[in-house]
């Protein structure tokens, strides 16, 4: 019987080791997914101030330029984040990308919607799914793979800065062209979108605010269009008239 | 429970879920083109006047091709169970409405009617046990139609066609006293009837804009 | 929208919150004698086995003056919208077949079919195009049945009645087993499924503890 | 929990709750006079430039009456718990910047500096451990004044004053470009940005309406 | 609980629900004409004034017949229970307060006040223990005018009335002025009174548009 | 609005406010005592039979305490207006029928009356248009006592007390089915009630656990 | 979006949705076995131990059958994508663990290992960038395995097998202490982990029951 | 006119200059929040595994002594905590405790959940709120105000570990007056509780939570009440009698 005992007290000891490696396994992965939330909450603050510094520096002059300057600073900012990247890139070898994915995506969608912004002031285009690989790799190649739906989702949130961009430009020289550019830019964004809704989770939902940034985008043309159609002159003209009495 | 109770009972379940995964295959379908038309017809925001038939005549192939899936989900209804399955594909239905109402305007200026409308989408008379057009869901497709409307209103004025919030307008307030003649009990639709009183106001917030300058002709008001 | 138009939408409107209606007023009437019903075979579990079957029989004649709900719903509803309409009443349904169920046990200890269900509900085959009795709502009420009995279960053996719980258990291992053989696809139907598991295992306990005090004959369990 | 723990924690409670209701005093009576600040200052709309002094000056007794109310609710808070007491009266504290940055705008046509707003709410230095007068609340009064400001400019121009609007524009084109020197998180500061940029928009537009028509001789207008 | 017990209780609850349900059959009535009086209101955006006067006049005919329904409502509630039972037609009262308010001022551009509207309403002062007019109600009901008459004063410009638009400022920024002296605790109407200011705002830039292009003589606005 | 108007509205809005706070008043001192009688009956759990009388004495002082709050909120109430207010305080009263109906329980092993409830709860006759104890407040109360005596029953067996159960199996079977019997229309009140269902079968498996093993002579069961 | 970058995209897409494609028709195969051997598993509780190994073995081939489906979704899957994938048949692997070692308790009276569960599963070493067993899954269905064994306590008693209990009394606590050597987070292991405590205390309860019977001459049992 | 415009220019300069400070005000407040929230998780994360900790020391032995040991050794888990409460309490300086006070809060309830249970075990009773205050000091004095509401909300946590507790011990000897004493505490617990719930936020909801957890204690001292009634024999001769089957 004292034998039988025994043989239980291993048998137990024995399972104890077992769970005790489990332990070291679960504990491993939680810290792990906890200094990945704690990251991806860094890059998302970085990220959301490289945007601030876009709408800054683009609303600050009027040369032709100036969106190539605002995007060159805004990389600059968003150069912060490359660290936190590579220091992710560790934590998310192998499977593990897949088994966090959770905690990249808040960071890294804002970081996409930085970079997509400071992309569209230089060239007036989207960044294109290749483009913003590239920009998620380091001389090491990529710091961790790029999801369509970050992709996707990160670029939907772009229509509310552009948005932005576009009504607060809009009583500047040029802003009327601006609008209707922008205009016609996020209202084809809405359409390609569109496409993806069924495949990309939570792009519907993003669809309807990108669908009411656009209608306070029409507002705006509309409203640059009215103001000028009561006079017999080309746009340009009576914008340099008005700014020669505002000037005064 | 005995063996051949279970068989039944598992043979009547089995149906079901045919029914069902029938119908999900050809909605899936559905659903690809109906987006694909709603997409052309967003493009009317940016289309002048003069290119708009072009523009809808793209649209015509596209809601042909999607009677072929209209009629697979009709074929895979058991007879009597339309109501059964419906939610499955209704916003798809309410979008075609949606759709060909829209083409109507565009064409005729005047409003489709709902036998118009199944014809279009290929419904046929003799399916009706399994699939019809409900007097709900034409509404709440014209009801889509007008909440586009009154976006395409702005954006024609954007690109200087002035006259066309006048017709779209009188288009409106023509459905919109249809509409308060109707005995609505349906909560959804009366909860959406009640949008087209805020398209209705920004219409004419346009229209005001527009005769206010003397862009258009008085009388056209 | 011209006046006919509006006319013919109108008449349809109407038509549909008619049958909504007929449909109301019986479902009311039929609710209150559900609930009747419902509350006399409450009164099992405080009643001896052996007046059991009095007890059941004042439920014949209430469930009896129930068909003229079911035909006068039969009655209200168009061709082919069994399903539009079905949500109204179908709980009263399922209390029905749990009822129809629970006594069916009394009497005989064996399960009622669903053919069986169907006519002693007063469901008439030729209205087939109107009402029916699904297979979920079948299923659901004998669900609400094996509920009831686990806790009969426990009540008999208060009372004294010790070779209840025995037959019970079997008649819900057997139910039990079916279900498991079923393919579920339906929601409500799985979730309401894995309750009966825990009557199951209610039952059996209250065996264990009959069976453990030696309260039945060895061989009975 | 022994008594005397409980009597710990009630007494802490019983302090808290004594400040809460204190507080809750003041800011009824605080509430009462911001509301009468906002109604006069609603008057500027309808008010010729000329009789802007007289009619801001009436206000200046009620804010001076203020003051009373935040010297008691700063008396109230105990030492360094500002943050913990201030949403119960931070909507009034916004409506005074929004009063006295108003009244600064029509006295020098200048930004009123955040360390003023505070002298002229009574907020005094030495009481910084207990009220303080926080960025955030001063600029969500100075948002609230471009907001009243907008449309200041065009009742300006229906009154007949059309240089306000360009003095209006000016000022607010300065405050729009401090505000974009911020770094904002998704909270009310934020949203409230955002209205900016249409007030900006706004007077523009009569900025633009205006001096065109000076400057413009056309037949249209 | 013996019977005796039950029946009480039983009585009590009877007396409910036929309360209610007597209440309810008065109200769909009542309903189907605020609808009515609400669908000839909405026809003012499109008449000219000189016409006015006969499209409000229809409204009497069916005004006065909804007072029997209101009769029979107050004649159903027991003593003593208006509030337990008004929130099944405060939307009809706050519609016909409305519709009151709006007809007095095309009479007499004035503003109706809360005892005439109860008499409108046929509400009598003798019913006060069951149903009277609150103020909340009245106060909601002229929103819901301010809010129509906004849409009103730009769909007067567009059919060539200068005119009315001033009249309207007049009129609504003399109702926003008492409201702001109201001591407002009530959350909806609070909340309701905030959408007053845009109503103001939008009217003002008719006025605005209206002035700036000299449409109407300088010594109106 | 002259200001005639505004007096008379704004009088109108203050007296409701100042009756809000009058009650609010009370309440908070009514729902202290409330929350203090709960908090005594809570220990039954741990009293063993014999001094359950002396405990639930020490209730009536409190209870009594009470009258004068529901006094005064009877008071603070203007003629026909107790269902504008009630829910502030009906919560309290709900636990106030609980407390004397499981008080009358321990004293009488019966069911108390509505009316010894109003009458225990201070509620006098004379109050009716002001202040009345409802049969959805009486009833909920009960509900709620039948909740805690279904834990009553597991606690007083493990206090050693194996007849109490059967006692209050007794009580609980015959108030449910009194309450089959009752129409009830509320839909608080049938969600409430469907929760008497798992206390039944609670008290029921502890009827059962003790009579299994023969803790109390058959005869009790 | 140019159409190259919306061609990449849609490949990726595509790419994705034909390894979902692929995993759901296996996982729909996959589903009916677990399904059977979970069906076959249930019959335990009614069979005496000495015909429990063929029972058992009866599962082997089903089992084995999984294998296949198992490499095919480990085929489907593309290296480093397991986790994006595993919820679609996570349940099934948990319910396949739950088997392996209720089956190895039944051959061995031990616990099954976490590396043998992935062998008999058919789980392969050279897969693990694609297909793995993850700890959170085996340790679920570990615990599914003892709710069942606790369940099994207690039917083994009614079968009059009084060793059983022991046997699993010795062995639910070895893995209870094992569990108690884990960190959790809230989460789904933590509810289930919540619920091993119960099954611990309902075995430990029959094992009381059963050695107390033994040894204690009692009249009263 | 130059002249002016150049003082509007300088006007502009300074007003820049003010919000440029505000900037740095805003980001200050807004870069101590995210440490403060980072180091809130990382206490929660320690004291979560001190609970584990106390549940597993607790549950391993029967000695009379082993509610001290546990207690010991969840105390120095929970010692872990202290560098970052010490890193916490340079941002809360003065009145920023408050303005913080929604980012500490779910750490420190966390802790006192664990904290409390430790002193439970260790003590048969419930901590003191000027207990606890002394657990939130080191030499230096306070880390930060306690108030009232983090320390009834970590209290109403408790009752949940001690019915994890009681019910996983029912089964081990003396575990019939472990679960008895259990239930009256937690009885007298949510008692207690009761009369803060109007001046607590939250507690109202968490002593339903509590009301349920004491149920399920009920019902374990029910079951373990029951199963020795039918015997003629002491509760504690009869658990010999089991022991010795079980064990054999
Ligand atoms: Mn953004
Ligand atoms: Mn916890």
């Amino acid at each position: 019987m004292v034998a039988q005992s025994k043989a239980r007290h291993m048998e137990s000891m024995a399972l104890n080791s077992v769970f005790d490696h489990f332990r070291q396994q679960i504990d491993d992965s939680n810290d792990r997914r906890e200094r990945l939330i704690k990251t991806s909450r860094d890059v998302t603050n970085i990220s959301k101030k490289a945007i601030f510094l876009l709408h800054r520096i683009i609303l600050e002059d009027t040369d032709d330029d100036r969106g190539l300057r605002a995007a060159k600073k805004g990389r600059a900012k968003l150069a912060e984040v490359y660290p936190l990247f590579r220091s992710m890139r560790a934590e998310l070898v192998g499977e593990r990308f897949w088994q966090h994915q959770r905690q990249v995506s808040p960071g890294l969608q804002e970081f996409i919607e930085a970079l997509s912004f400071a992309h569209y002031l230089e060239h007036n285009t989207l960044i294109s799914f290749s483009e913003t690989q590239t920009a998620l790799c380091d001389e090491d190649g990529p710091f961790f793979p790029l999801t369509v739906s970050d992709y996707l989702l990160g670029l939907s949130d772009l229509t509310g800065e552009l948005m932005r961009f576009a009504i607060s430009n809009i009583s500047r020289r040029g802003g009327r062209t601006t609008a209707n550019e922008v205009c016609t830019f996020v209202r084809n964004c809405k359409a390609d979108f569109e496409l993806f809704t069924p495949q990309v989770r939570d792009l519907g939902k993003k669809q309807a605010v990108t669908g009411s940034s656009l209608e306070k985008i029409e507002a705006a043309a509309y409203a640059v269009m009215l103001r000028g159609s009561e006079f017999d002159l080309p746009p340009e003209i009576l914008e340099d008239l008005v700014q020669q009495t505002t000037t005064r | 429970m005995d063996a051949a109770n279970i068989d039944v009972l598992n043979s009547l379940l089995e149906k079901d879920s045919n029914v069902g995964e029938k119908i999900r295959e050809q909605v899936k379908e559905l659903d690809k083109k109906v987006r694909l038309i709603v997409g052309i017809l967003g493009k009317i925001h940016s289309t002048p006047l003069n290119s708009m038939q072009p523009l809808v005549a793209t649209v015509d192939p596209v809601l042909l091709s999607c009677h072929e899936h209209i009629a697979a989900i009709a074929n895979a209804i058991p007879p009597d169970q339309y109501w059964r399955w419906k939610d499955m594909w209704s916003n798809d239905i309410r979008s075609l409405v949606f759709a060909v109402a829209l083409m109507e305007y565009f064409k005729t200026r005047s409003l489709i009617s709902l036998e118009k409308s199944a014809e279009l989408l290929g419904i046929q008379d003799e399916w009706k046990d399994r699939i019809i057009l409900p007097v709900e869901d034409y509404l709440l497709g014209l009801i889509n139609m007008v909440n586009e409307l009154s976006r395409f209103a702005v954006n024609a004025v954007t690109l200087g066609d002035f006259e066309e919030p006048m017709r779209i307008s009188t288009f409106v307030k023509d459905i919109f006293s249809g509409f308060t003649m109707l005995n609505l009990k349906n909560d959804l639709l009366r909860r959406k009837f009640d949008t087209l009183k805020y398209d209705l106001k920004k219409i004419e917030e346009v229209v005001y804009d527009v005769s206010l300058r003397k862009l258009v002709p008085t009388d056209k008001v």
